[in-house]
């Protein structure tokens, strides 16, 4: 595997965070990967665009920020302006339909979907978006298996919000799939 | 009453706002009713210095047009303590995170209280530690859930208004957020009272003590603010003795000033009356 | 204060933060949240300028400008 | 392979609380600070379990206190905090060396001085936990890169504590403190865990709680058993009584000080990378380890012998190490979040200082490997 | 009342005697007491540690023989917290000196209290530094002299039964060394309290405070003791109200203990309630 | 010959209280602690004399707090302290640097670490005094050997304090504080007094409390004046509000550091006995330099050439002064009460370590002229 | 207690300081200073065995002790 | 002037340190030498002996300790059991008759004078024992003018003290005078 540096963008409640700990910890504790997870601090976390990054690979990681991200997502506006500028030539864009309208293109390859007005449609919840999200990310990238994903769900909440979450994962699955990378 | 309509314009620093704190933080309401207080007092901006210690509550010196010092946490009091004995003409205002002013700040309020130092003292109570996130705090009370919590405190609160008076305050005050005209009547007291004066203000922290405990929102913790409270001495407290008092608990202006008190040793010294 | 004073409702929508406070606690029900979440009035003739909203607001969004009111200001 | 139980995915601070636990912890006093306080969080929440006890105190100051007293009465304890609350517990830190207490202090670094930085990295503290305390004594500080070591060091700061009856600072810093990765929880027995040496003098025996064995070891008696001593942070006697005669003052000064700086290495941990034909070498330790290592792999790769000697042990500095590591080499390149505080020691330990150069960033960011290809390059006369 | 009748001799650690403390020193009084109530208690010497800060009063823990802890100016009650709650089968018992206490260990005081962990704290009140040479303290009271008070104090006093209360000691008394016998009873009660006690012992140090202001001799200290004294709620105070109360003022059992309730959060924790 | 008036016989510590006074001290905030409490006895009596304010805070925390808002109102402000108090006020101290605010800070050093040895002499908070605050930082730190000198360096502390915005430390000693001997009271005039620089920006325009001018000189204003501006120990702009990006983060703390060490010149001040031939050279301070001196007066007197370097400022140190005038000399003995706090600088400044020995005491009594023979005899190789 | 019981007043000469507080408030005046400042008992035959002078004494100087007491101390 | 090295020695109450700082003070701003007094503090000033050291010189005096006394003032039989071993070969030694008995002889002039019992008896007041042994020891050894240390008294005393306190020390005088040296 290459090495893959993601960043995952957005405010304070949309639970980008959550989502990219639990992408790294399904790809440690269940596919056997290297990863680390790291997220600004401070005021900026409280307003203003929240950051997290995460790293997976085989091997050891060293340094642990992604200076220039192989996927960026972006769930607000604020974040998309801030952070699209960093990713890697060539690299995956995801942004959501209703948060972000995409300006001045990149060198990447550019995914808009419909992940928050799908969630609340199908779900009524948006706490499930961020789920939503990284089955839309799996779906277009394969970078893990949908059910690592489950795995952590499992371990880390109550039994009954797992069917919503199984289906907000899997509502992003099937959009994500439907796109080319 | 001034004359001038009151306009927040005038009092804050435009450049920080929209501020920082979290979507229905009551500190916010409480910065409100300082300006207001200010602007009705008819003070002059140059003379008021704000001290605050660190916190989310503590951020309000940075938002206000005053003479401003950000300082460490708990310690605002001392430092407030130097502004004003050495200058007494200004008017020293220390608006303090409950932890700020009761945790790590405990022994400079009380000392405060004891010397009669002319400091207004706004204690912002959200029962918890804000700004690192959500640790329980000597104001949180027992059978609450924090994050250094997990299966509830076991610590007991303080009650401001008790310690505040038994330290000696010679002006002590209580009111919430939700009573935002109260909370401004209150402040301006507390500024024109010559000596320490105290006014505990319940304020909500809805990301971290409201989350935590299940009280809802910022508004409905508000609500409680409302069906948790009473007025002094109300009757209402016969039925049901565990609500919350709001008023003016302490007036005293018998006992001298700290600076005034100290300029008395300065005429002694200078006759040469050791 | 009377019902039907001309009031106007000044809510910088950049500051506000959608807390809900004013709306709730308006004893005329005269603001809702717009397609934004940020305050709006949207009863304005209902309003009896109680200014609870202003006072209660924790971002310093709204103010409220009666009638005559904040001439001062104007230069 | 380890069983998956043991495997974890969390922050850094969280592997010193499971480090801790392996090493026995049994009490934590503390009071929040940012980048340290999910130390506490997770103590407060793991430390009942097992029956051990967790404190919320009402400063720094206290936390320093109860933790000294908790171990009087024979607990592993320990402490976390950052920047302005290690400030704050200098003096009851002084006492814990001068009274021979075992203990553990984290301290999560941020961006100093005064309130400074709060939710960014540095390594600003490193002098400070040698020279924080007033009065001559000696101490330990230990610091790693990963969460892995930060397991490893954390048990080993419970081990040298009370080895050395001593007081053993943990400096840890923002990067490796809140960022997630990796942990496999090492099976019982995997690293030795020393326990508490106790007094095997009996009742009625003269028990000298401040008289070192012939192996210079202080066994200790926990308060409520049999021997009443006394415990003190004036300078004392053999019972633990204040004493200030100049001998006694001279003997224990210099007794406080040697347990350490006699020792340093038994107390001295380290790393390597490519050190054995390196022409170059990174001096580094905590977070910018990780970075040093990161430029040092790529560096290898397009063929420049270049090796990282990774630092665990920071005080007492183990400078003959470090001497016969760097001896030799063309150039060194301390790597460190600061205005250069290891770098002093690192020149002041080899043979040629001119050779040691200093790739640091005080910024708040943490030092990327581009930033020390930058120094190297100037180093080697390539400009930027 | 144990069998054995008592004989300070078994309680101390005749070494350090004749101890360094001066001649009329009010501290070797409260030394006896508390030697006296350990003995008709019938304390076993090695379940009781005490923990002291620094100043003449704190050289008390050198001279029993007990565990002792002799710690930094001013945090002896933190020190104690962490040996009472991680033995809690010790008895904790902190002699202080009012400054100790209540200058710079103010906060530990009140947040001991509030936490109503089971220490028995034993403020040796002696209104001055004396270790230091004849400072003011903050229970010197206005108008004193002091070496720092060369014109006189100007600070106001606390009143640490007040204090404790508000900050919620469950057991808090005042008494006086001329009162050695009423001092034993109370330290008494106060190690049998479950919680955290308070027992302020007026103490006198000829030496500094009376000298410099004018008191007299031990014996003239300990005289006033007899008279500016009386039994709670005295009669004489309706004509003197100035006179001070001695007695117990606080003595509430209903809160519980701070290591008790821990052993709860312990037993929820064991059984996984987060 | 002096005005009979202005002769005196006093204690160190009455002789800084003079220095202060001569300097403008208007406000003094202290906790008693053996062995400076004197300076503060001699200040409550002496300050509201002048009008000045002093108080008796709760702690030694407060005290720092205090002297620190009071420096803002305008007025030049001043602590003391000693071992355990100096711990405590480490944290407002880095305070004080990163917002730069002129204050003095005595510590009447004594026995350490902990409660360690109260009424004894020791020089052993040297590295504290640079080092006891969490993250990078500088700091002046001065010293004097007898009370004239004092009286001297306390005037010029003030004038540091002003000059450069920022805590000066006073590292005095007990022998010197407590010992009595003459003390001329300069006329007026005599020694330059330095005055806060304030700003010449008229109400209305716009103040830069924190942007320094062409000199590097940052003019204050006054609390209670026209300039309303913010202070704050959190990384800050121009502007004084917090600020955490990279930049400003980098600048400020480099601004911090460097205005100290880039004046060490300017800042250095020291004495020299019998320097300009000798072979043997005894680098002293504080009451250590008095038994120095006495030595090296009894041996030049033998015809050895002896000299004595006695360093006033330590912090900054002087490397640059100290390698120049140790430049051939055959051996240099330091001669300090610690286990080697100031030899480590002077080993570091020298251009052979190797001839840089430690003439030390560290057991609370005064280093005799003997102890130091002793050491020169062993230097010699004539044994003792 | 009835008068003229048997008491013994042990003195520590070298402990007792001298300060006199036994000896002002002993209610039968049993107690004097020698010749060197310190107490001694010159009435005992007055004494009540009150001890308040040994619960007085700030220097542990004074042990009353009266007939029949301390055997549990001989061995 | 050779350097002159005297040690006082005594109990807490007796103002030997008085008396230290009263003659070192004296020598400084009445006769233009240099004087440098010590004195020990502590737990041992407040009970055992109580020492202050004060070195006399023409010329700068650095080291400030007394190591070996040319002069040891004792007035108490602990401070002279505890300082005689120290004093210089040849130099004076001067006790107090009611409170010190001379034990083994040390290589000294030692001198015992009735210095409090002559106060007790002339004066009555103890207070001003230490001012009689500083008008026997000047009477003893002329190292300094009576009057200087009147001089010294001005400054420091209340007015009504002055007479008593001269009398006792020209009671010291006389006695000193006497003996010789
Ligand atoms: C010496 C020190 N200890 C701890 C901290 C960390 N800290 C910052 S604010 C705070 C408490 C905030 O709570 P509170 O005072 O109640 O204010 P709030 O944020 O709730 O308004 C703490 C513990 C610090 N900055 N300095
Ligand atoms: C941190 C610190 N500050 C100051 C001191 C100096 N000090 C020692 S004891 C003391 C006060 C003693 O007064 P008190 O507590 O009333 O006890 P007392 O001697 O009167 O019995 C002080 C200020 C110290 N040892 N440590
Ligand atoms: S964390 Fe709490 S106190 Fe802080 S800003 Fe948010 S709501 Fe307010
Ligand atoms: S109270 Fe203020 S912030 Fe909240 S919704 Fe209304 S205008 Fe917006
Ligand atoms: S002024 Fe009163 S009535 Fe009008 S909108 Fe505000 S809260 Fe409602
Ligand atoms: S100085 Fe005062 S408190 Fe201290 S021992 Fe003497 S009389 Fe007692
Ligand atoms: S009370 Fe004690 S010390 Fe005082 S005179 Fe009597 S026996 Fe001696
Ligand atoms: S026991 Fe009572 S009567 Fe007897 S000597 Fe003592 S005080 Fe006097
Ligand atoms: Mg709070
Ligand atoms: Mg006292």
């Amino acid at each position: 595997m290459e090495r893959l540096r993601l960043v995952f963008s957005g405010s304070g409640g949309q639970g980008v965070i959550t989502a990219a700990i639990i992408l790294a910890k399904a790809a440690v504790l269940f596919e056997n990967k290297n990863a680390i997870q790291s997220q600004s601090y401070g005021a900026a976390a409280r307003g203003g665009a929240t950051r997290s990054d995460i790293i997976i690979d085989d091997s050891q990681i060293y340094f642990p920020k992604v200076i220039q991200p192989n996927v960026l997502v972006s769930l607000t506006q604020e974040s998309y302006n801030k952070f699209a500028p960093i990713i890697r030539p060539g690299g995956l864009l995801l942004v959501d339909s209703k948060y972000v309208t995409i300006g001045k293109k990149v060198d990447a390859k550019h995914i808009t979907l419909p992940m928050f007005d799908t969630i609340m449609e199908k779900i009524g919840k948006p706490i499930v978006f961020n789920i939503c999200m990284l089955g839309a990310l799996i779906g277009i990238s394969g970078l893990i298996k949908p059910e690592s994903i489950l795995k952590v769900l499992k371990t880390s909440i109550p039994e009954d919000f797992m069917a919503m979450n199984k289906k907000a994962l899997d509502l992003g699955l099937k959009m994500g799939k439907k796109e080319k990378y | 009453m001034t004359e001038k309509p009151f306009n927040f314009k005038n009092y804050i620093r435009p450049r920080f706002f929209p501020h920082i704190w979290c979507p229905g933080c009551g500190h916010g309401i409480v910065l409100g009713s300082l300006l207001r207080a200010v602007h009705e007092l008819g003070l002059n901006k140059n003379e008021i210095v704000i001290t605050s210690g660190i916190g989310c509550s503590s951020r309000i010196s940075g938002y206000v047009d005053f003479h401003s010092l950000h300082t460490i946490h708990g310690r605002a009091l001392s430092f407030a303590t130097g502004v004003k004995l050495s200058k007494p003409g200004l008017k020293a205002i220390v608006p303090m995170g409950d932890g700020d002013a009761l945790a790590i700040g405990g022994n400079h309020f009380i000392h405060a209280a004891r010397r009669n130092i002319d400091i207004t003292a706004i204690v912002m109570n959200n029962r918890i530690y804000g700004m690192t996130g959500g640790q329980f705090s000597p104001l949180s009370g027992t059978g609450k859930k924090a994050t250094t919590a997990p299966y509830s405190t076991i610590d007991r609160p303080f009650d401001v208004v008790e310690l505040a008076r038994s330290a000696g305050a010679t002006f002590v005050a209580r009111s919430t957020v939700f009573h935002a005209n109260e909370c401004k009547d209150l402040i301006k007291k507390g500024i024109s009272h010559k000596g320490f004066s105290v006014i505990e203000i319940l304020t909500q922290c809805p990301t971290y003590y409201g989350r935590k405990n299940k009280e809802g929102d910022a508004i409905q913790m508000m609500e409680s603010y409302k069906t948790d409270t009473v007025k002094i001495g109300s009757k209402k407290l016969e039925k049901n003795p565990d609500l919350i008092q709001r008023g003016i608990f302490v007036e005293n202006t018998d006992v001298p000033e700290y600076c005034e008190a100290y300029d008395e040793i300065i005429q002694a010294a200078m006759k040469g009356k050791a | 204060m009377a019902k039907g004073k001309t009031v106007q409702h000044l809510i910088d929508k950049e500051w506000c933060k959608g807390c809900g406070i004013c709306i709730h606690f308006c004893p005329k029900n005269v603001l809702e949240f717009d397609k934004n979440d940020k305050a709006e009035a949207i009863r304005p003739e209902d309003c009896i300028a109680c200014k609870l909203c202003e006072l209660r607001c924790p971002d310093l969004a709204i103010q409220i400008i009666e009638d005559g009111e904040g001439e001062n200001e104007k230069q | 392979m380890k069983n998956n139980n043991n495997i974890r995915f969390v922050q850094g601070n969280e592997a010193c609380v499971e480090g801790a636990i392996y090493a026995g912890i049994e009490f934590f006093a503390g009071y929040p600070i940012t980048p340290s306080t999910e130390i506490m969080e997770h103590l407060a929440y793991r430390l009942p379990q097992k029956g051990g006890k967790f404190i919320q105190m009402e400063d720094e100051i206290g936390s320093m206190g109860a933790i000294i007293g908790a171990s009087l009465t024979g607990h592993k304890v320990m402490t976390a905090t950052s920047g302005p609350g290690f400030s704050l517990k200098q003096e009851a830190l002084g006492y814990a060396c001068m009274a021979e207490i075992p203990c553990v202090i984290a301290n999560v670094q941020r961006g100093g001085p005064s309130t400074g930085n709060p939710t960014h990295v540095s390594q600003g503290d490193v002098n400070q936990a040698r020279w924080g305390t007033h009065g001559d004594h000696a101490i330990i500080a230990l610091t790693a890169s990963n969460h892995q070591d930060i397991f490893k060091i954390t048990v080993e700061a419970f081990n040298m504590a009370e080895t050395y009856r001593t007081p053993v600072v943990l400096l840890l810093d923002e990067t490796i403190g809140h960022m997630r990765e990796k942990l496999v929880i090492p099976e019982t027995g995997e690293i030795p865990v020393v326990e508490r040496l106790r007094t095997s003098v009996k009742k009625g025996v003269d028990y000298h709680p401040y008289l070192p064995r012939e192996d210079g070891r202080l066994p200790m008696s926990d308060f409520g058993s049999e021997h009443r001593y006394n415990v003190t942070g004036l300078f004392h006697d053999m019972w633990g009584f204040p004493n200030s005669s100049p001998q006694v003052v001279n003997e224990l000064l210099r007794h406080l000080v040697d347990k350490i700086e006699n020792n340093v290495n038994s107390i001295n941990m380290y790393k390597e990378y490519w050190m054995d034909d390196a022409e170059f070498i990174l001096v580094s330790y905590g977070s910018s380890a990780r970075s040093a290592i990161h430029m040092a792999k790529n560096r290898r790769a397009r063929g420049i012998k270049i090796g990282v000697l990774e630092l665990q042990t920071l005080w007492p500095f183990p400078a003959d190490m470090v001497k016969e590591k760097c001896a030799g080499a063309k150039a060194i390149m301390v790597v460190e979040m600061n205005m250069g505080q290891i770098v002093t020691q690192v020149k002041s330990a080899v043979d040629n200082p001119d050779s040691v150069f200093l790739a640091n960033r005080i910024d708040g960011e943490l030092i990327s490997p581009t930033d020390i290809k930058t120094v190297f390059r100037m180093i080697q006369g390539k400009g930027v």
